[in-house]
């Protein structure tokens, strides 16, 4: 049997929903339907009355859920696509975010993002904004790599007490397959080391870990050995390990598929250049998407994300420095 | 269109004696706690704006009286009265205007931004119409527990229709039939911008009809007619008939907040009978009623007077908030906050 | 809601004989046009998802044929018809639809991401709703500047209606008493999502009076019926009367997309009225009043083939997108853009 | 006669309302009330019909200005509260921003944010947002921060043709003050030295400005001299600017009044960390309003934000580092 991405996300549900009745999924056509993309197949027929359909309301959908979570409940948001996120930024960023702080009444909600571009999906099907959401106080931001943090960080984000942003990246959906489930992970707040190296220090997350540990194979058969860190979850950040393999490396890029301003990159920079300055050997280099939209023609989008290609390129440049 | 299925004996029940008495006397506690915070904001002793409920009084206590504990209240800017009559202690509004660290806020948020979730008392966001829906997810999620004959009711402006969350969120109650009494304060204003500004159907309750709820008009001047109306909108989404929308016609008989002289309301509005100040209206048919005379009302105003300025002396001895003393943690799962390392 | 007041002869001016072949033609030519993209789609030669207008043709060539130049249009996913009556050049599909440089999108955005706005017809977003106050925006331009007889339409799905946007557009409209024309096509689903869990009125057409605008419904399966509906809600509009608010009933004879085999759809719904082929509807009434033969109809095929064949077959050869000369510079002021010194 | 920041901003508005017919002014209130911190007071009666009231819809509110710039206006959008802005959060980031992107059209709208924190605020009426907008692409973000830049900044706002997030800061409104109003400005995407100095360099923008000027002048008397850099707009971002400073100075600070993952500060460290590691003496260091959202009272507020007290801490630490 061989486990993808998506499905990963589906048994992570069915499991939240079996094993906690404060579970509950609300979205657009996430009942009898299963999710546009599929990813709660079956789960209304399992758990029937506990996953609804919700109008084109993104706003009330999460504004809904915060209600819900005030009286006890775990509720699961999906959004069609992380870019409709922005139709409920206010009730995410301001009503969300902050109940606890405010109210001292947790706010266990957990808004799924089907993230990152895909080959033809165009400027609105294709957002990375995990930035957006980093940015405010209040909100946890998991930003799974693999089939099995994809499953494990799912299941935690449901458990945990605040509300979590999970962006699932859909360029991973079908693509990425595991053997099994895994039965341990590590907690959110943990970086990963996915390759270990001494030359340099690849911290990077989501589907861009991939082009990484491509990168870092493809120069090992020239001798130079990459550390990969993918960061799991880009709030909170963890910088310790961040910091770590920075040095034993002395060597620092960044890979991120959303903007270049401001971005996870530019974090984990001015965090390692704040703290570790004496760390770097050479100058902390970011690689992030093109500051445009994302476009829809392949030939562009292939060009606009960052890629095994151009993050080899730098990668190399940086070894030299 | 609702307004005709009550029984005479439903009438009796909305508006008897004790009903009216204890709403009126609920009105005068806002407008003259409402009064002191205008004072307090005068001599300096309140940060931020302070925002009132005058002439909105019947209206909002109606509210705050039809609903039962164990229901949910998210109230508005003006709703002192309705906040009071559901059973918010009046010591949390003082705390929250003066600042105080004891406060449900602990001094984070202030003025009318406080309440108790828990205890179904919605602490509202500035942005107006975001309440609904929460209201609606409260719920849904008692409803998947299992909890039936409760309501939730949140007060909105006639600006506040305006907002697509108030769409979304009455659109979500009507598709779920939660009960839910959305109440709009059409004070004529949202801010200096006129009805004529705001929308451009005949009337608001107009829109219950796209919504497929019931709705309901009152003359928001009106204790009894309030107390009728809100009532039974209360009663009939208790009932499950599924979402209510009460529209009051009234007039602000104060600026925006205290700031504002509202030199901006028509003087013709302010002699229409939309511009009746609900407290003496209500004083009047009390009287009329003889369900009042100048001693009852006397000692009402007296033990009000009394309520507000204990409440005020106590806060005025309690402690603002120490930055030394805050955790400074925007998270419950403190352990996966971030430790941002400032140098300071 | 308004249905009554147009005299005959506006009948005849909306749905004679020229108007009708003319709506026919257009509605023939779309629908062939989505018949080769699901074949080149099927065929691997789209990127990213093909969206029908598949028994919505009607309504939409109505809309398109209802607009002068001049006027504006702001379509949505299923308004292949109403575009290219509208005057959209076929080529502006095919280019988009298959990722040619020479396309108004440049290969930036596609399939139904296209128009051009400087000549009326607007881009849509994905988002839905976030058009209607782009079109206000635009009518309430054109009415400072001056130029007045102008219109905009722009359409809409039942699921757009739950949106704020909707909301606050259609509301804006009708304070500034716009020229706005708002298609809502109910196909009956929001990509699976039925009507009873999109809204709870009982037509859709009853949300016109919440917000003071007329209301006009329509069997979106009857070409006639929607030419007369349709010309006169954008005649009323052209006439000052303010935003009209259309509602079609009918079905999407497709999936979602075409990656949606929409077996959710219901057995009885595909039997009903709604469920009817617009296309074979109208040309069945073509025939009845002797407005069309098999040979007409033959000939109108065979040109509406050949012209989507002229138009791939050119598109095939044109170049796509090349990333080194893309400009990658997201504003009108180059320089003010922030050069990225990124490595490579 | 002295003007204020509040003054500046309305007379800008009434210069460019007198130059350009195209200019309109549409928000809540603006009309004959003349705003809610009267930024528009007298306008509506000098240009009859271009100051537009507009109801509580702040997401149809961009959305016209998007349409009426298609049909060659240029609207100003006044949003009550920069907080607000969140509910035109879709309107402004994905129509306003890739408008002349997809279709070649520009986009020349003009939205002010009323930004930042005030005593007695709260959450709600504080926020600077200008990380947000500045992370999408197609958006110029500008953030004055004096009585000058204020006027010459919002006409230049109302020049560009793209849309202009222009965070005008409601903690300057009345306290700061000048003696005229300028004849000449500096261009958009020039960072001006506030103030020379050759022992460290403090970037900032905004009301932190007058902060960090007031750290310059107390450590001055120490004996240390402080050159401080005003970004004036966030996005385009000076890098050259700062980074000559650096080069000066060898020591940088980054002061920000919004919250700290991923803000201004993070990128103009990234920035200097990446191109100019070897003109840095000390680790670059960074000071942000904490992670929290904005407290009301007063004594939270103030240790919420940096402020000349802290600043200084920082400031002193890092010239000994
Ligand atoms: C979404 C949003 N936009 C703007 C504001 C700023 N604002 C605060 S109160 C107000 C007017 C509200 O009018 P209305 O809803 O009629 O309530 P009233 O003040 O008359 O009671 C506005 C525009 C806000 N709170 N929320
Ligand atoms: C704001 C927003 N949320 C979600 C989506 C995803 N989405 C695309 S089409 C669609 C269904 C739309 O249904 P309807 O409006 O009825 O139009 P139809 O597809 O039936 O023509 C949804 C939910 C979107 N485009 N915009
Ligand atoms: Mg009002
Ligand atoms: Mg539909």
């Amino acid at each position: 049997m061989s486990i993808t991405y998506l499905d990963a996300i589906r048994e992570a549900q069915a499991r939240a929903l079996a094993d906690d009745p404060r579970v509950l999924i609300y979205g657009q056509d996430v009942g009898a339907f299963g999710g546009a993309f599929k990813a709660t197949k079956n789960l209304a027929q399992k758990f029937p009355g506990r996953v609804i359909d919700a109008p084109v309301s993104e706003d009330a959908m999460v504004g809904a859920a915060v209600g819900a979570a005030i009286e006890g409940m775990r509720p699961i948001i999906e959004i069609q696509f992380a870019d409709f996120s922005t139709i409920a930024f206010n009730q995410i960023v301001n009503q969300a975010a902050t109940l606890f702080w405010r109210t001292n009444v947790p706010c266990p909600i957990t808004i799924r993002l089907p993230s990152g571009g895909t080959s033809g999906g165009g400027p609105f099907h294709s957002q990375s904004l995990e930035t957006l959401y980093a940015h405010f106080p209040g909100l946890i931001v998991m930003t799974p790599a693999t089939v099995e943090d994809a499953y494990s960080m799912l299941i935690e984000a449901v458990a945990i007490d605040d509300p979590v942003i999970f962006c699932e990246h859909k360029f991973l959906y079908y693509h990425l397959k595991a053997e099994k489930l895994p039965t341990e992970a590590l907690p959110t707040g943990k970086a990963r080391i996915a390759r270990t190296g001494r030359d340099m220090t690849i911290v990077t997350y989501s589907a861009m870990l991939h082009e990484a540990l491509a990168v870092a194979e493809e120069l090992a058969a020239e001798g130079d050995e990459i550390e990969v860190v993918d960061l799991r979850s880009v709030k909170p950040l963890d910088t310790d390990t961040v910091m770590a393999s920075v040095a034993r490396t002395g060597r620092l890029l960044c890979v991120g598929e959303s903007w270049p301003w401001g971005g996870v990159t530019a974090e984990v920079i001015a965090r390692v250049a704040s703290e570790g300055l004496a760390l770097l050997d050479a100058p902390p280099q970011r690689i992030n998407a093109k500051d445009t939209p994302v476009p829809f023609h392949p030939n562009l989008w292939a060009a606009h994300r960052p890629t095994a290609h151009n993050i080899a390129i730098a990668a190399r440049k940086l070894l030299r420095m | 269109m609702v307004q005709s299925d009550i029984r005479p004996s439903a009438v009796v029940a909305f508006s008897g004696r004790d009903r009216m008495v204890q709403a009126f006397r609920w009105m005068l506690l806002a407008r003259l706690l409402d009064d002191k915070f205008t004072s307090l904001y005068r001599g300096g002793k309140i940060q931020g704006g302070v925002f009132l409920g005058r002439g909105q009084e019947a209206l909002s206590a109606a509210v705050g009286l039809s609903l039962r504990s164990g229901d949910i209240f998210a109230p508005l800017i003006r709703d002192a009265a309705g906040r009071l009559a559901f059973g918010e202690p009046i010591l949390d509004a003082v705390r929250t205007y003066l600042g105080s660290v004891l406060g449900p806020m602990r001094g984070r948020d202030g003025n009318v931004h406080r309440g108790r979730p828990r205890e179904g008392l919605l602490v509202m966001l500035s942005h107006l119409g975001a309440m609904i829906s929460v209201v609606n997810g409260m719920l849904l999620a008692r409803r998947l527990k299992g909890q039936t004959g409760q309501v939730g009711a949140t007060c909105l402006g006639d600006g506040g229709t305006s907002t697509g969350a108030f769409h979304e969120g009455l659109n979500q109650a009507a598709i779920e039939k939660l009960p839910l009494v959305l109440v709009i304060a059409n004070n004529q204003y949202a801010y200096s911008t006129p009805n004529s500004r705001q929308f451009a159907c005949r009337h608001l309750v107009d829109k219950a009809i796209g919504y497929g709820v019931d709705g309901h008009s009152v003359d928001g001047t009106d204790l009894e007619a309030c107390m009728k109306v809100v009532g039974q909108a209360v009663s009939r989404a208790r009932q499950g008939q599924g979402p209510q929308l009460v529209v009051a016609e009234l007039l602000r008989l104060c600026g925006h907040g205290e700031h504002d002289d509202a030199n901006y309301v028509s003087a013709q509005l302010k002699q229409a009978p939309v511009g009746r100040d609900c407290l003496k209206v209500a004083e009047a048919w009390l009287r009329e009623h003889d369900w009042a005379d100048d001693m009852a009302l006397e000692g009402w105003r007296r033990q009000a007077l009394d309520t507000i300025e204990v409440a005020v002396a106590t806060v005025q001895r309690e402690p603002a908030p120490d930055a030394l003393k805050e955790n400074w943690c925007t998270l419950a799962s403190k352990h996966l906050s971030e430790g941002f390392h400032e140098i300071p």
